[in-house]
């Protein structure tokens, strides 16, 4: 019997899938559809200090083998988290990771030290493609500058595991991975959705109420996957694979290619059922090539040539 | 868990029989799908096949017979790129169904009229099946006539029927809301494109009639989970909130509770 | 009848569909498969000083709705591309634009200065994302100073209209369209393939004998347009959209956000006719929607709200 | 225009007989298809109805019947996605081909001995077909014994016929290769995965037979302008070329013109 499980920043993870955030909702809504104990855990909803409202709708739409979202970070605030849904979450068996908003640097913070007084996010994920509403709307991941405050405060606020969700839409991610954990990141999650659009020919509008979304899917996978290759190559901390996984190849993938953990995300609207069957998939695959543990498949590569 | 999260799950159903019903709408018949459906509940209905189509359908379950044997019928009007594969599916293919989802909401009320417009019928059918005492009458137009067994359909549902066609091909000749001024009823539901649900929302609200629409939005969870399928509503009606979730909340709401005007500028 | 028919610096094209670089080779390949003549024109495959052999196979990959290509340039080379391939082109009646790279700044400006003398080519495409050998191998068109270097020397090397394809992957694009617009560009095509890559995991290695290559067709259509919608608020010249489009609503679609000519690339290799049709798709559209010019569909979005 | 290029066309076929002939290998009739089709030229097949998977695939054209009415054969062994989704699509379906591509080169020789492993016989049968005269015997080895169809297919052909399975179902137990070291030929044309065409072509340098492999490369274009299916050459022996094209200078190569050690690294 393979041995599926990962062990990150002193986590135990049962094995090496998860559900993204804003897929997953609070942890009960796929109730009956996709039993996440059966995974290695759950990212739970950004959340803000404050109640989000969201975006103005549409704020979705459907592309080749992808998906535009433009939820605008909808999300119940911080005390109704607190207070209702993660306290909902006490029978459940899988591990939790709480993924942190913000739109000024003070916010980020204190969700993170109101979260590190709760025992139960095991990590604290900080997603960074959050516009910057200090300056002029620019996504805290996307400057090297931002990039460091907004993590520089949450590591002093936080001593449970900080992982910082990087934005894709740079021009090469190796210095702003460095530059996250320069300033305090235990691991990096690789990487959020693209920026995109779409637009309806007849009636002449961009599809969406924000006009912009983020696009996710199957996709993105192969950007996705080179991102986690040069992350890999370029900081030592553990890497958390993101962005159009669908089964257990797509795992494989990203484990070859250096991430520890792989989060499935959009998979879940096609196939509730994909998240566990990865596992299956990715323990066969284990066997049949002989690894008797899943942990030795991270960054086990061959290069070309 | 949540009794109503226990009634659903996730299947892989065969498709069993399919026939039109209307231009460019077909029945489809899936089984199996064992759980309990209340009227206006829907259904996310994958396209098979279909690698470059990530998200599943939502469609109202137009019938149902549940139980271990269960079946569920959808009635399909090949809209887009998902809908019209969904038409090219030759029966005997699997196609993954998951639900049912929605709120299963109580209309008040002991004289109920039921309005659906095209392809609204496909929700309206089963709440009017499952209410039959309480409906004054249904309500159905279409842009011109289906065929002849949606109106059998209907007749055998044993309420009265109304029925108007845009083009006059079949009954009135004009909206079928027309026909609703002249309605006798304690409540509406309306099932149809939004530019109706408004209209059925200004005739009540002149007449003091509570009135309940089902809403269309764009989905990919269908549980209240992705937060995508959000309908602007009154804030100071929806308990404070600017959105309410057509898959948690809905799709039926009570009509007042809808934000109008940005509902109209988002153009869902 | 709609006309159809779009002018950019000077250069009259038919219809506003050209078939992308390094999809139509040199202009006869695609002979009694693809009509060239019913289009607005083409673009070859881009040609540097010096022939070039390519990259190590494999340089093709499959992905969803989309493949990944790392030909790594291979090209003839100036002097028969100037002896050989742009002869044979004599009685194509379409408009010929030549698409130019380097792995230096002087390469690419020899190569426009050579082309430059001849009368065919009614403009130059210059293709930024090579490898700047000089500079550890970062593409010439994710660097501010690098972009403007290679641009104006081009601009300096040929009195013909200087096109310059810009590299979807930086942070942000409109800096670098200003860039390119200031060094002399007169017309910017956005965009070129985003890095990505591939694994077989049977193998454990890259599939690509580069092991990164460039990701295309329709799974980075959103991506592109969105690019285009930024680019067209960014600068005044004229914008050639290139990413993922496969008919006539991908073409209107950019052409709203502000796209005046719309390249096709990839998906000649699903449906070699699909240029054409998309002509014909988009002209139905004009006509249908009471445009009796397709040039002013250009920009022609409704914003949102 | 290049005279060849003339006899090329893109197709709307329809798929008019579909057979098994053997473990995971289907053959396909496609029609119409109207073009001169020369052994070892290859058509582009579309996967029809996966918008997901774009590229076409590349087959050889096995059989052919030409003008007016003309169809043609292709044998498809289910590997990856593609030829999957293939095996799957029923017949009368629309699928889009593009060909026959491919250098329709002349193979020297009186006796020339045709090697085919496996699913290579797609391509060696329409040689062995239109070369009957020349071709010395016909040599098909496969992992396991396939249908009585594929040895009556070979069998017809009126060459003698040379069998061997890897696990011995039937013919010769083992692979092809070791029969071909009795072969009494001038020339040897095989076509069949890497390890076999290495094999063939150190047996025949060892004996100084001229030896041609039909070689396989992932395709975009099919017709030389994408250059993505480049495979290593030793430049000496290809006018200074590193890559040679296998849709445009092949699929047929003299095998002393390939790099084997560069071939071997790619991987293909
Ligand atoms: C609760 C609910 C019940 C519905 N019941 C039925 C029914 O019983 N029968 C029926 O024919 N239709 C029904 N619809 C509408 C149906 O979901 C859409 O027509 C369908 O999703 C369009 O998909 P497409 O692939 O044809 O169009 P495309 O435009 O290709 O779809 C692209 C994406 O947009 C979404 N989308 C497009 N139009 C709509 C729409 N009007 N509503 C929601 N999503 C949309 C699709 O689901 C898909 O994700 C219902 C919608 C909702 C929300
Ligand atoms: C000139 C030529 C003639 C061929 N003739 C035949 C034939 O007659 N019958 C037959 O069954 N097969 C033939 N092949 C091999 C056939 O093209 C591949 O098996 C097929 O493309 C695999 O596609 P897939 O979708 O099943 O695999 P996937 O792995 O899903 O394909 C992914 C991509 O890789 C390409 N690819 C994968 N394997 C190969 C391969 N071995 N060769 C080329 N491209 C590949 C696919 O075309 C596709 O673009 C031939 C190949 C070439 C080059
Ligand atoms: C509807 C939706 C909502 C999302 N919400 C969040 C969020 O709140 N916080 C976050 O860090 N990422 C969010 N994401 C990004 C996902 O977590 C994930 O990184 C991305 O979708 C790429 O992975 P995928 O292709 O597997 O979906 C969201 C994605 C989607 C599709
Ligand atoms: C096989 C292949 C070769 C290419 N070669 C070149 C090239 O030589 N020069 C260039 O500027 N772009 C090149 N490109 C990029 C295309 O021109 C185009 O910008 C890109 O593929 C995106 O458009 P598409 O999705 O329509 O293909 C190439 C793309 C492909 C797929
Ligand atoms: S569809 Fe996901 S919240 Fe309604
Ligand atoms: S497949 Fe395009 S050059 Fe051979």
């Amino acid at each position: 019997m393979t041995n599926l499980s990962i062990t990150i920043n002193g986590i135990e993870f049962r094995n090496p899938i998860l559900v993204a955030s804003g897929i997953a909702g609070y942890g009960t809504e796929w109730d009956g559809l996709c039993d996440f104990e059966k995974l290695g855990g759950v990212v739970l909803k950004g959340v803000s200090r404050e109640p989000w409202a969201g975006n103005a709708p549409p704020r979705l739409a459907e592309t080749p083998s992808g998906m535009l979202n433009a939820i605008g970070l909808e999300n119940v605030g911080l005390d109704a988290f607190l207070d209702e849904k993660l306290p909902a979450l006490e029978g459940l068996d899988t591990v939790i990771v709480a993924n942190v908003v913000g739109r000024t640097v003070a916010e980020y913070a204190d969700v993170c030290e109101a979260l590190d007084k709760h025992d139960r996010p095991a990590a604290l994920e900080v997603n960074v493609s959050c516009p910057n509403v200090e300056s002029s709307g620019i996504a805290f991941g996307t400057n090297i500058n931002t990039l460091t405050e907004v993590v520089s405060a949450c590591r002093a606020a936080t001593g449970k595991p900080l992982w910082v969700k990087l934005s894709p839409g740079v021009s090469d991610i190796a210095p702003f991975a460095a530059t996250a954990v320069d300033a305090g990141a235990d691991a990096l999650t690789v990487a959020n959705t693209i920026p995109a659009m779409a637009i309806d020919v007849e009636s002449r509008r961009p599809v969406l109420g924000n006009t912009y979304g983020g696009l996710s899917g199957p996709a993105v996978f192969p950007v996705a996957l080179r991102l986690v290759h040069v992350t890999a190559h370029a900081v030592d901390v553990p890497i958390i694979a993101s962005g159009g996984a669908v089964g257990w190849r797509d795992a494989v993938a990203f484990m070859l290619t250096g991430a520890s953990l792989v989060q499935m995300g959009t998979v879940l609207f096609s196939a509730p059922a994909a998240p566990e069957a990865a596992v299956t998939g990715l323990a066969e695959y284990a066997e049949r090539t002989g690894f008797k543990e899943v942990s030795k498949l991270v960054g086990a590569l061959i290069n070309k040539g | 868990m949540d009794p109503r999260k226990k009634n659903r799950g996730l299947y892989e159903c065969e498709i069993t029989e399919k026939r039109r019903l209307g231009p460019g709408v077909f029945e489809m018949t899936l089984a199996p799908f064992t759980a309990d459906v209340r009227a206006f509940q829907f259904a996310m209905v994958g396209i098979p096949g279909r690698g470059d189509l990530l998200l599943k359908r939502p469609l109202c379950l137009f019938d149902t017979t549940p139980g271990k044997e269960g079946e569920i019928k959808i009635l399909v009007k090949a809209a887009g790129e998902g809908t019209k594969a969904l038409k090219a599916t030759p029966v005997g293919t699997r196609v993954e169904v998951a639900g049912p989802f929605g709120e299963p909401r109580d209309i008040p009320g002991e004289h109920i009229a039921v309005v659906a417009g095209g392809i609204g019928v496909a929700g309206s059918y089963l709440f009017a099946k499952q209410n039959a005492q309480r409906i004054s009458a249904v309500y159905f137009g279409s842009t011109t006539r289906w065929d002849d067994e949606i109106y059998k359909l209907l007749e055998e549902l044993g309420t009265p029927a109304r029925i108007a066609t845009d083009d006059g091909t079949l009954g009135r000749h004009g909206p079928i809301t027309e026909l609703l001024t002249e309605a006798d009823c304690d409540a509406v539901v309306a099932c149809g494109p939004p530019a109706m649900l408004e209209r059925v929302y200004k005739i009540t609200a002149g007449a003091g009639i509570r009135a309940y629409g089902s809403f269309e939005a764009r989905m990919a969870c269908g549980v209240g989970a992705c937060r995508g399928c959000a309908i602007p509503a009154k804030p100071e009606k929806a308990s404070g909130k600017e959105y309410l979730m057509v898959c948690e909340d809905g799709p039926v709401f009570a009509m007042d509770v809808i934000d109008w005007e940005r509902y109209r500028a988002a153009g869902i």
